[in-house]
């Protein structure tokens, strides 16, 4: 520890704080390179655009994080929300769009509650069960639709639709609702009990326990918010399409996840942030589509995502080490 | 175990029955069929339908339906599985045209007869098939070049929003689609070619790229029409009402888009059809029949203007 | 001479107990020759061996580097990559005259890039110091956007039928495929269990000061298994593109996944320090003879998604079950 | 033997972390066959010159000599080559492998392609244990052992070459004053083989005992040696925190306060059986035992962690049954545990943060945390603690040894409990610190509350405990009241001989 003490002072001066803020530098560099080259990219237009695009990943990003700081992965949130679109929009037309939007959530809660009662009750070990949540809901809902599609028949006269493609005060819906579960999980995490002991919890189980902290049921709510933040995802991406395909969240954890990484939460857990993530979010937005406006094909997105998320959490430790390389031998 | 049985009893009554009356149609056929990715979409799905309940009706075939869930290695695994249980003939949609040649290969050399349905395998394994049975991809992408021509008066600029990469049926498609636009129209422009993955929300958001990038956007090209539906989501959002919007594999979704006047046409592709077809195909290769090696089935194009003679797609 | 076999016999029979895994793969092994007619058949069980062969390759690889407390998320974008590279360069015009031998050049191009592609990660991860899931996480990306760049989305065929009869030949009644898998296993299994370099690799995912404060150079020794996973994955591709007799850019999506699944079912503990290649076998067999069961009973795709998804929390929990201590333990 | 012939030695030592200068000019020798132990507070450097003088640190200045023969030193493992080995406090051992992968551990023995030569490798090692007489063979995996055992693999790496020096750091902080008996004579055997001892310990009675020479270092630079004989406690500690000491304690007063905690014939697996006891408020109450005597599993097993298997707890009169550490807290009980750093804290949150971590549901205005309550508590406890800390925000991670110790114990005191119960309260702190909080845990008493004081360290008990329970294997072998117990019969209670 007393070594710590020592060389967390260490890249003092500009190379500490670049470090520091290496994220948003990185993110600054990214939106500076992109305007230089495509005119298009730093209009209102298309920067709606693509926080609108991103608020889907950005909302499931934000429940993720609040499971991350706890010290455990969801790796279920991609086929959460194929099931959990797939549902709201099937029930759309055959209940009403307020009452589906409330029987998915209530399910969607439910798949949540099950892993939060293996992960936190159980204690089973994060990645395997939601690994093996991620192949079970995928499967259920392929069986819950028989594999068909499922669409909303009404587009134009739902009100459902305020939710993905309407706009309030000339901002997109979907940036609204963004922002505000940004908001609130943050003002959760930061300024609540149940955030102070999503921190501990993370930080030391043994310790929050110790302390008199029921772990399991920390554990478990972080699994809800999660769950929750997914469910939301989905009525945003279900008015969006106004239809579904049975495995549109496919892939989906990953980039959440490598959105909560890219953002500097760590997955040892007890440290992180909501509004790292939503940098996180955006960065991975705005590299997507400033590519795609610069006429590269999809996948070269994926090589500088790869080397972006290296250097940015490389900048992240070594801030927090003190030094830029490794002291392993 | 009983099952074996009862297999080894019906065969020999059958051979009696064969020395009898010299050519009773007695016997059980077992059709293997290994599917591309059930439930990715509806198409698939209700292929599989059908398959299950036009085998159901046929009281002499038996099947096993398999799904190799996109995957190459798993559908090879399951070609093998099903050379395992010596199944009387084997349907494949292949997960990848090349790919599956040598399993292909193998099942032929075990004297299986090999089914390839919807989406055609690579030419060096056409030698091992009994019969390709399905649509012609490469005519689709043709067809809906044409309409494209019609539609913008052989002039103009599009964007093409192709299915997942790597797949045959996209990869034909585009070529089909590319080809015939360059034979018919050189003055229509392609700008711009991202893969949609044959998945609505992907292709909004690939649309929504190509309508901040491009202001001049005369017409897109979708590989079928789930994501021609993403693509028109995403124009009608941004208020640009002028675009013509042409897919393939009509889907319900596309069918009434059209009848709202919002897009142009597509190809009309009953996945009924597809799967009787095989079936059918599977049944004469089984009882020696002399099939053609390309059977392909109809699919027209359909645009608002002819959509009456068609019904809705139920997918 | 029979005194020692019996030993030899009690000393499986510990293993087999050591490992629960194992227990699993017997029950679903009856379970399956009862219910269905099929699976009980030497050639079934071929299959079975090749089907698994290739993540059990991985698997391989995966079981040090886990031991090591890493993890390799890109495998199955290596994979792709070198199966892409096999099937490519021997159809390469510089080799034309080589006939058959012109695999041979593809085949060590491709098992380079995995090893290339594992030092890589290795170094990453020995360097930065940065988690070798995130790491993973990234090249899972990059790499899956190299195959695609230089594949340009198409898939490839090899025009030697030569190469995809390899996959489908045998070495008397094992498939070739099965026999290097389980050579390799025996091979991995000695170089854990009995080298230096196979316990060091305990030392390191078991207490990681202990093992710097004794000499062991912990950064490359990690470089090391991480190249080994990649040769693995490499290896795998190799094998798996044998099998088509060609390539596609998608291959090997979700391996890593079901890879990890299979070692940690196998026993190999996430956070490192303990495991081994017996275990992982089983936790290998156990998944292809679940997808080959499945298959053979017909259980629809949808509810095999369902009945995998569950049986391997299922395991997870009994083994946390029979592994956990009686008293001692605390309720925390 | 020529006194200037040395086995170790190190001259004028600088080693600076970019902030501190953590050593400064140090010079500091053992000789063969010596016992030299080093002192000095936490932080004060010995750490530091230890990894120096083992090659996991390079000096920016200053030179080593091995025998008298320059070295530098790149590595443990070079070091170790050279004759000169550390043994380390915390434990670093690899549990899944064997005991003899262990002691050789970085340099398994080699046949032909990089196979391990296990033969030579269990032979070198069963000859290693037997020299320790340890019970329990080299294919033993490490994981089965207890930690008094681990301490002796730990122990057996340092005589796997021709030692000329070996370091010990703390080497007694978990061992058990058998198991400690044990390791003095290899100490004493390694000196007579003609070793050089370096000796790091707070327990100022070892090394009185078994040391030659004291050297004392403060903030970083060398305050001068000793020799043991002409020295007392008093000095070497006015050498090591630059004033004297008041270790004595008020008279022991027999409390007469309410019986707070009674329990009966309280059970668990076979951890320990048919345990009564009562608590006063006023008093402390100290259990003293072997490690693994079930002193802990009763304080777990009070706060919720364990199931008990029969027995009854009355609390203020009331019978209550605990079933988790939540509920513990909520009947007013409190626990100090023995592992600071993986149970007591949350080492990368603030000190403010870990102090109101059990009370944090309570301290809302609204559905939320009120910084000012936070705050307000802080500053109390943080006063009536001393504890030293640059602010709030500091990470407790950051702290040393004894403030994160009374961060643990402001974090209990500020839920009022009825009962404190403290395992190990001076578990790896230096000796100005301990004797604050044995002070800290007398003033407690004397305000009221119960405290009930786990110890390994029998001068800590003695000087802490109104009454003394003893504990051997599990169950109660004698209470003591502070005028009946003596060191003698103490010891004799431990170990189940009375």
């Amino acid at each position: 520890m007393a070594e710590a003490t020592l060389t967390s002072n260490r890249l003092k001066g500009l190379g500490g704080t670049l470090a520091k803020q290496g994220i948003l530098i990185a993110f600054i560099v990214f939106m500076i390179g992109f305007a230089l080259f495509s005119e298009k990219f730093l209009t209102s237009g298309n920067v709606m655009t693509v926080i609108r695009q991103a608020a889907i990943v950005g909302v499931m990003a934000i429940g993720v994080t609040v499971v991350v700081i706890g010290g455990n992965l969801d790796l279920s949130v991609g086929s959460m929300l194929s099931f959990s679109t797939v549902l709201v929009v099937d029930l759309h037309d055959k209940i009403g769009p307020g009452e589906a939007i409330a029987v998915m959530l209530v399910a969607t809660l439910v798949l949540g509650a099950l892993n939060g009662f293996l992960i936190g009750y159980l204690r089973l070990n994060s990645l395997i069960v939601t690994l093996g949540m991620l192949s079970a809901i995928q499967g259920l809902t392929l069986i819950y639709t028989g594999g068909q599609n499922v669409d909303i028949s009404h587009q134009d006269t739902t009100w459902f639709a305020v939710f993905g493609r309407g706009q309030v005060f000339g901002l997109p819906v979907p940036i609204l609702i963004f922002a505000v579960v940004a908001v609130i999980v943050h003002v959760v995490l930061a300024y609540t009990p149940y955030g102070r002991r999503v921190y501990a919890v993370g930080g030391n189980p043994m310790a929050a326990v110790f302390s008199g902290i029921r772990r399991n049921r920390v554990v478990a709510c972080s699994y809800l918010i999660s769950a929750f933040c997914t469910g939301i995802a989905a009525v945003i991406l279900g008015s969006r399409v106004m239809g579904s395909q049975n495995n549109v969240g496919q892939g989906y954890e990953l980039l959440v996840l490598a959105a909560v990484i890219l953002g500097g939460t760590s997955l040892l857990g007890g440290s992180g942030s909501v509004l790292k993530t939503v940098i996180g979010v955006l960065i991975l937005g705005f590299i997507q589509n400033g590519l795609l406006l610069l006429g590269y094909a999809y996948y070269v997105q994926w090589l500088v995502t790869w080397v972006v998320i290296i250097l940015a959490v490389w900048l992240d430790v070594a801030a927090k080490r003190g030094r830029l390389f490794s002291p392993i031998a | 175990m009983t099952k074996m049985i009862q297999k080894s009893v019906a065969a020999g009554v059958v051979a009696s029955g064969l020395a009898l009356a010299g050519g009773a149609q007695a016997e059980t056929m077992t059709i293997g069929i290994t599917q591309n990715n059930v439930g990715v979409d509806s198409y698939q799905t209700t292929y599989e339908k059908a398959f299950i309940e036009a085998a159901s009706k046929n009281p002499d075939v038996k099947t096993i339906v398999l799904d190799a869930g996109g995957d190459v290695a798993r559908q090879i695994a399951q070609m093998q599985d099903l050379i395992q249980q010596q199944v009387d003939a084997i349907i494949i949609w292949p997960t990848n045209g090349k790919a599956v040649v040598p399993a292909v290969r193998k099942a032929n050399q075990a004297h299986i007869p090999v089914i390839v349905t919807n989406s055609n395998i690579a030419k060096e394994g056409q030698e091992f098939i009994a019969s390709f049975s399905g649509p012609n991809n490469i005519t689709q992408g043709a067809y809906s070049a044409e309409m494209m021509c019609d539609a913008l008066d052989n002039k103009g600029q599009i964007v093409q929003i192709t299915g997942q990469p790597g797949y045959t049926t996209a990869i034909e498609r585009q070529k089909g689609f590319e080809d015939r636009l360059a034979e018919v129209c050189p003055d229509v422009k392609i700008i711009e070619s991202q893969p949609g993955d044959w998945n609505r929300e992907k292709s909004q958001r690939v649309m929504e790229a190509f309508l901040t990038k491009y202001d001049d956007i005369d017409g897109v090209y979708a590989g079928d029409d789930n994501m021609g539906v993403g693509a028109l989501n995403a124009a009608k959002a941004a208020g640009r009402k002028d675009i013509i919007f042409i897919g393939a594999t009509n889907f319900s979704v596309g069918y009434e888009a059209m009848a709202r006047g919002e897009y142009y046409g597509s190809i009309y592709q009953s996945p009924v059809d597809d799967a009787k077809n095989a079936l059918q195909t599977a049944i004469d290769v089984i009882k020696g029949k002399d099939v053609p090696k390309m059977n392909y089935f109809d699919t027209p194009k359909i645009t608002q203007k002819n959509m009456d003679q068609f019904s809705k797609p139920v997918f | 001479m029979s005194i020692m076999n019996k030993s030899s016999a009690a000393r499986l029979w510990r293993q087999v107990v050591r490992h629960p895994i194992w227990f699993f793969v017997l029950v679903i092994f009856i379970f399956f020759s009862l219910a269905t007619d099929h699976f009980f058949a030497f050639h079934n069980f071929q299959n079975i061996l090749v089907q698994t062969s290739t993540i059990g390759l991985i698997a391989l690889g995966m079981t040090l580097v886990m031991i090591n407390g890493n993890i390799d998320l890109s495998v199955g974008a290596t994979l792709a990559l070198a199966a892409s590279l096999a099937v490519d360069i021997q159809g390469w015009p510089v080799f034309e005259s080589w006939g058959d031998w012109a695999m041979l050049p593809a085949v060590i191009a491709a098992l380079a890039s995995g090893i290339m592609l594992g030092a890589l990660n290795g170094i990453i991860v020995w360097k930065t110091g940065v988690n070798a899931f995130i790491v993973t996480l990234g090249a899972m990306l990059g790499v899956r956007g190299l195959v695609f760049i230089y594949t340009q989305e198409q898939s490839f065929y090899a025009m030697n039928f030569a190469y995809s009869d390899f996959g489908s030949s045998a070495v008397g009644p094992l498939p070739t495929l099965a026999v290097i898998f389980l050579v390799f296993t025996v091979i991995t299994h000695f170089l854990l269990a009995r080298t230096v370099h196979g316990r060091n690799t305990y030392a390191v995912g078991g207490n990681r000061d202990a093992a710097v404060n004794a000499g062991i150079r912990v950064g490359p020794h990690m470089v090391v298994n991480f190249m080994i996973v990649g040769f693995f994955a490499a290896l795998a591709g190799v094998t798996l593109s044998t099998q088509m007799g060609a390539s596609t850019p998608n291959l090997g999506r979700d391996y890593e996944l079901w890879t990890i699944t299979a070692v940690v079912l196998g026993g190999t503990k996430l956070t490192g320090g303990a495991g081994n290649i017996i275990g992982t076998l089983g936790g290998v067999l156990a998944i292809g003879i679940l997808r080959n069961g499945m298959n053979l009973m017909q259980v629809p795709a949808f509810y095999v998604l369902v009945i995998l998804g569950t049986i391997l929390i299922a395991v997870l929990f009994l083994d946390k079950q029979v592994n956990r201590k009686e008293d001692g333990e605390l309720r925390v | 033997m020529n006194a200037f012939d040395t086995a170790l030695r190190v001259q004028g030592i600088v080693k600076t972390f970019p902030a501190v200068r953590a050593l400064d000019d140090v010079s500091f020798d053992v000789r063969p066959g010596e016992v030299h132990a080093l002192l000095g507070e936490n932080g004060a450097g010995k750490s530091t010159l230890m990894k120096v003088l083992a090659g996991m640190h390079r000096p920016d200045q200053g030179r080593i000599f091995i025998s008298e023969e320059p070295a530098i030193l790149h590595s443990p493992l070079e070091a170790k080559r050279l004759g000169v080995v550390l043994i380390h406090q915390e434990l670093s051992l690899a549990e899944q492998m064997s005991v003899a992968e262990n002691i050789f551990l970085g340099e398994l023995p080699r046949k032909n392609f990089g196979m391990v030569d296990w033969k030579k490798l269990y032979a070198d090692a069963e000859a290693i244990l037997q020299r320790l007489n340890c019970d329990f063979g080299p294919q033993t995996r490490v994981e089965d052992l207890s930690i008094a055992k681990k301490q002796m693999v730990e122990i057996a790496r340092a005589l796997t070459v021709e030692a000329k020096a070996v370091i010990f750091d703390e080497p007694t902080a978990s061992l058990t004053d058998q198991e400690k008996e044990v390791l003095f004579d290899v100490i004493r055997d390694l000196q007579a083989q003609g070793v050089g001892i370096v000796y790091i310990s707070h327990r100022m009675e070892e090394i009185f005992r078994i040391s030659n020479r004291i050297s004392v270092l403060r903030d970083g630079t060398y305050r001068g040696t000793l020799e043991t004989v002409d020295t007392n406690e008093d000095e070497v500690t006015r050498l090591m925190i630059g004033r004297s000491l008041d270790t004595s304690r008020g008279g022991k007063v027999v409390s007469t306060g309410p019986v707070v905690l009674k329990v009966e014939n309280l059970s668990c697996g076979d951890l320990f059986e048919n345990v009564s006891f009562s608590v006063q408020a006023g008093e402390v109450l100290g259990f003293y035992g072997l490690v693994g005597a079930g002193r802990t599993a009763i304080a777990e097993a009070l706060f919720g962690l364990r199931r008990l298997s029969q027995g009854k707890v009355v609390l203020n009169g009331q019978e209550i049954t605990i079933t988790s550490p939540r509920h513990a807290v909520e009947q007013g009980l409190a626990l100090v545990p023995e592992s600071r750093k993986e149970q007591g804290l949350v080492l990368g949150m603030s000190c403010r943060d870990n102090m109101t971590l059990p009370q944090i549901g309570n301290l809302t205005t609204g559905p939320f945390v009120s910084n000012g309550g936070e705050i307000a508590i802080f500053d109390r406890y943080r006063d009536l603690l001393s504890i030293k800390t640059p602010g709030w925000r500091q990470l407790v991670g950051n702290l040393s040894g004894g403030n994160q110790q009374k961060i643990v114990i402001g974090k209990w005191l500020a839920m009022r409990p009825k009962v404190l119960i403290v395992d190990e309260p001076t578990r790896g702190i230096d000796v100005g610190s301990k004797a604050e909080i044995h002070n800290l845990l007398r003033e407690l008493a004397a305000d009221g509350y119960a405290v009930i004081v786990i110890s390994s360290e029998m001068p800590e008990i003695l000087s802490v405990s109104d009454r003394i329970i003893a504990m051997y294997r599990g169950e109660i072998t004698r209470e003591f009241t502070a005028d009946e117990v003596t060191e003698d019969n103490l010891v004799q209670a431990i170990s189940g001989l009375s």
